[in-house]
């Protein structure tokens, strides 16, 4: 029953997975992201952004979701994970968990490829 | 600021009515319309945009909470959210209060888990606490538990009135 | 479409509860949150963005028409707002119900002016009919009064997983 | 009680006043707006643009402030009044009441002082 749309993309060069989630990541449509988060991590990309410039509102399972990830991705073989695109009301949900240091987080999809 | 959950109700006369009250099942797909309700109201009640997305958020956690944890994950229960301003002291802000049927706890099981154990969850009523300047949880009279939070606005820098003329001198 | 007044309550059982239920004071302060609630909600149920302020529109001017003709303006009058998803036939929808306790009112006086004879005024009605596909005005019980409107969404074209799958596939 | 801002500029080449309100416009509202209107014409300006750019929603209290002034502006001492800048949620309620034809309706600020 989730409308959630989370858009996928694959470049090349540098090479990359991008998982750019749309609206609202609540309760009710973190379980997709979550989904996407994991088909793109068993692909094993040479780097992993998840790219929130679309996303207007996420609660805390929406940074569940991004921790587990996030663990996935440091364990071995590690895969870089950036996050990028993060608007006021994102950027201060992280803030208040204090996980704005736990994840690498770039202000652009641009920077993101860089630093990854 | 997150801990102190005493007098949350002290201001409260329990038979005011509340100015907006919510009942909704406890379906995730009615997240979306709590949260954008409280925030419009949270905005005409004196709070900025980025305030009013926080109080929102709070309110999310504690909805999910319910949810999750009282009504493990069951969609057709009813949840119950009440909105007043708050005016004593001539300052603004609102009080929320959030109930529920779900089974008792003690609320001093109420607790998030240390910030500086990164895992997945435990962070809901960590976020509630820091948004909010009071949060009590208890048990509801017959059946249920109630959360109730305050938040005041910041004074406004300028009065309405001043403010409308003043727009009037820019032309 | 505007003049389907008659079988907007046929297919509601008068006893499911709904979904979410609203009551709030008439204080035009609230018009926005009620809005907003309405359009999440109606955003959940199938509609797109266009569509979902359509539907708040809507609301929002039977709200006023309570507050300025069914309560003269008191700030303090109860209005009770109630939706469902409507599932009738496999379609998505939202029913919505606005109710008050305000001053009885034949239904057929319920009606918008002419669109030609422009004026200030005059358009709620109008609006109402034009957005939603049925509106149905009628005395409640006792007091007050009550208009039932439906909304059906428009079929979605690719049912959820296959979509879901198709975003993988632009991987 | 409420918190309209209604923004009103003045500019001289070519000579316009505008009137800019911001965020919504209902029924809690649109009684400032009507006000400020009602200042703009009473100085007899060159012209009046109304520039709804920044109102994200309008219903029908807003509209009926538009005809009111519109009415007087149509009125003689003629004041060349022009709609600028509605997003589709504010078109929409314009269309929805037929009144897209007896505004005359600009798409952006610049182009509303070159018709007026
Ligand atoms: N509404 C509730 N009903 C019952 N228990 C709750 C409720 N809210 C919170 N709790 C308890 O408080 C704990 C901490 O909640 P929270 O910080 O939101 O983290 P999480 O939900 O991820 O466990 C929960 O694990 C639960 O035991
Ligand atoms: N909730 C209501 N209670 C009583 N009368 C109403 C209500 N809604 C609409 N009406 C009647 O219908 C008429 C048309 O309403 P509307 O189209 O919204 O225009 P306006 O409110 O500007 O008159 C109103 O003038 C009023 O007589």
């Amino acid at each position: 029953m989730s409308d959630a749309v989370i858009n996928v993309e694959k470049t090349d060069n540098p090479p990359a997975t991008i998982v750019a989630p749309q609206g609202n990541v609540d309760m009710s449509t973190s379980p997709e992201l979550r989904q996407a988060l994991r088909s793109a991590l068993d692909s094993s990309p040479a780097r992993l952004i998840v790219d929130l410039s679309d996303v207007s509102y996420m609660d805390s399972s929406g940074l569940a979701t991004l921790v587990e990830a996030m663990r996935t991705a440091k364990s071995s073989p590690r895969i870089p994970m950036v996050l990028c695109g993060l608007n006021d009301t994102v950027r201060a949900i992280f803030e208040i968990a204090r996980l704005h240091q736990f994840f690498e987080i770039a202000p652009s999809r641009d920077d993101a490829m860089q630093t990854a | 600021m997150s801990d102190q959950t005493s007098n949350a109700t002290t201001t409260h006369r329990a038979h005011d009515p509340a100015h907006v009250r919510v009942e909704l099942l406890s379906n995730p797909i009615y997240l979306s319309g709590a949260r954008e309700l409280v925030g419009a109201v949270a905005k005409r009640l004196g709070f900025d945009d980025l305030a009013c997305s926080k109080i929102a958020l709070a309110v999310d956690e504690a909805l999910c909470n319910v949810i999750r944890h009282g009504y493990d994950r069951a969609e057709d229960r009813p949840i119950w959210i009440s909105l007043w301003p708050l005016t004593e002291d001539g300052g603004k802000g609102i009080r929320i209060v959030i109930e529920d049927e779900a089974k008792q706890v003690d609320p001093e099981a109420m607790k998030g888990r240390e910030l500086d154990d990164i895992k997945p969850g435990g962070l809901g009523v960590h976020i509630i606490k820091e948004v909010m300047d009071t949060v009590e949880y208890e048990k509801r009279e017959t059946l249920g538990m109630r959360v109730t939070m305050l938040k005041h606005a910041p004074a406004q820098p300028v009065p309405e009135v001043t403010r409308h003329a003043s727009q009037g001198a820019r032309a």
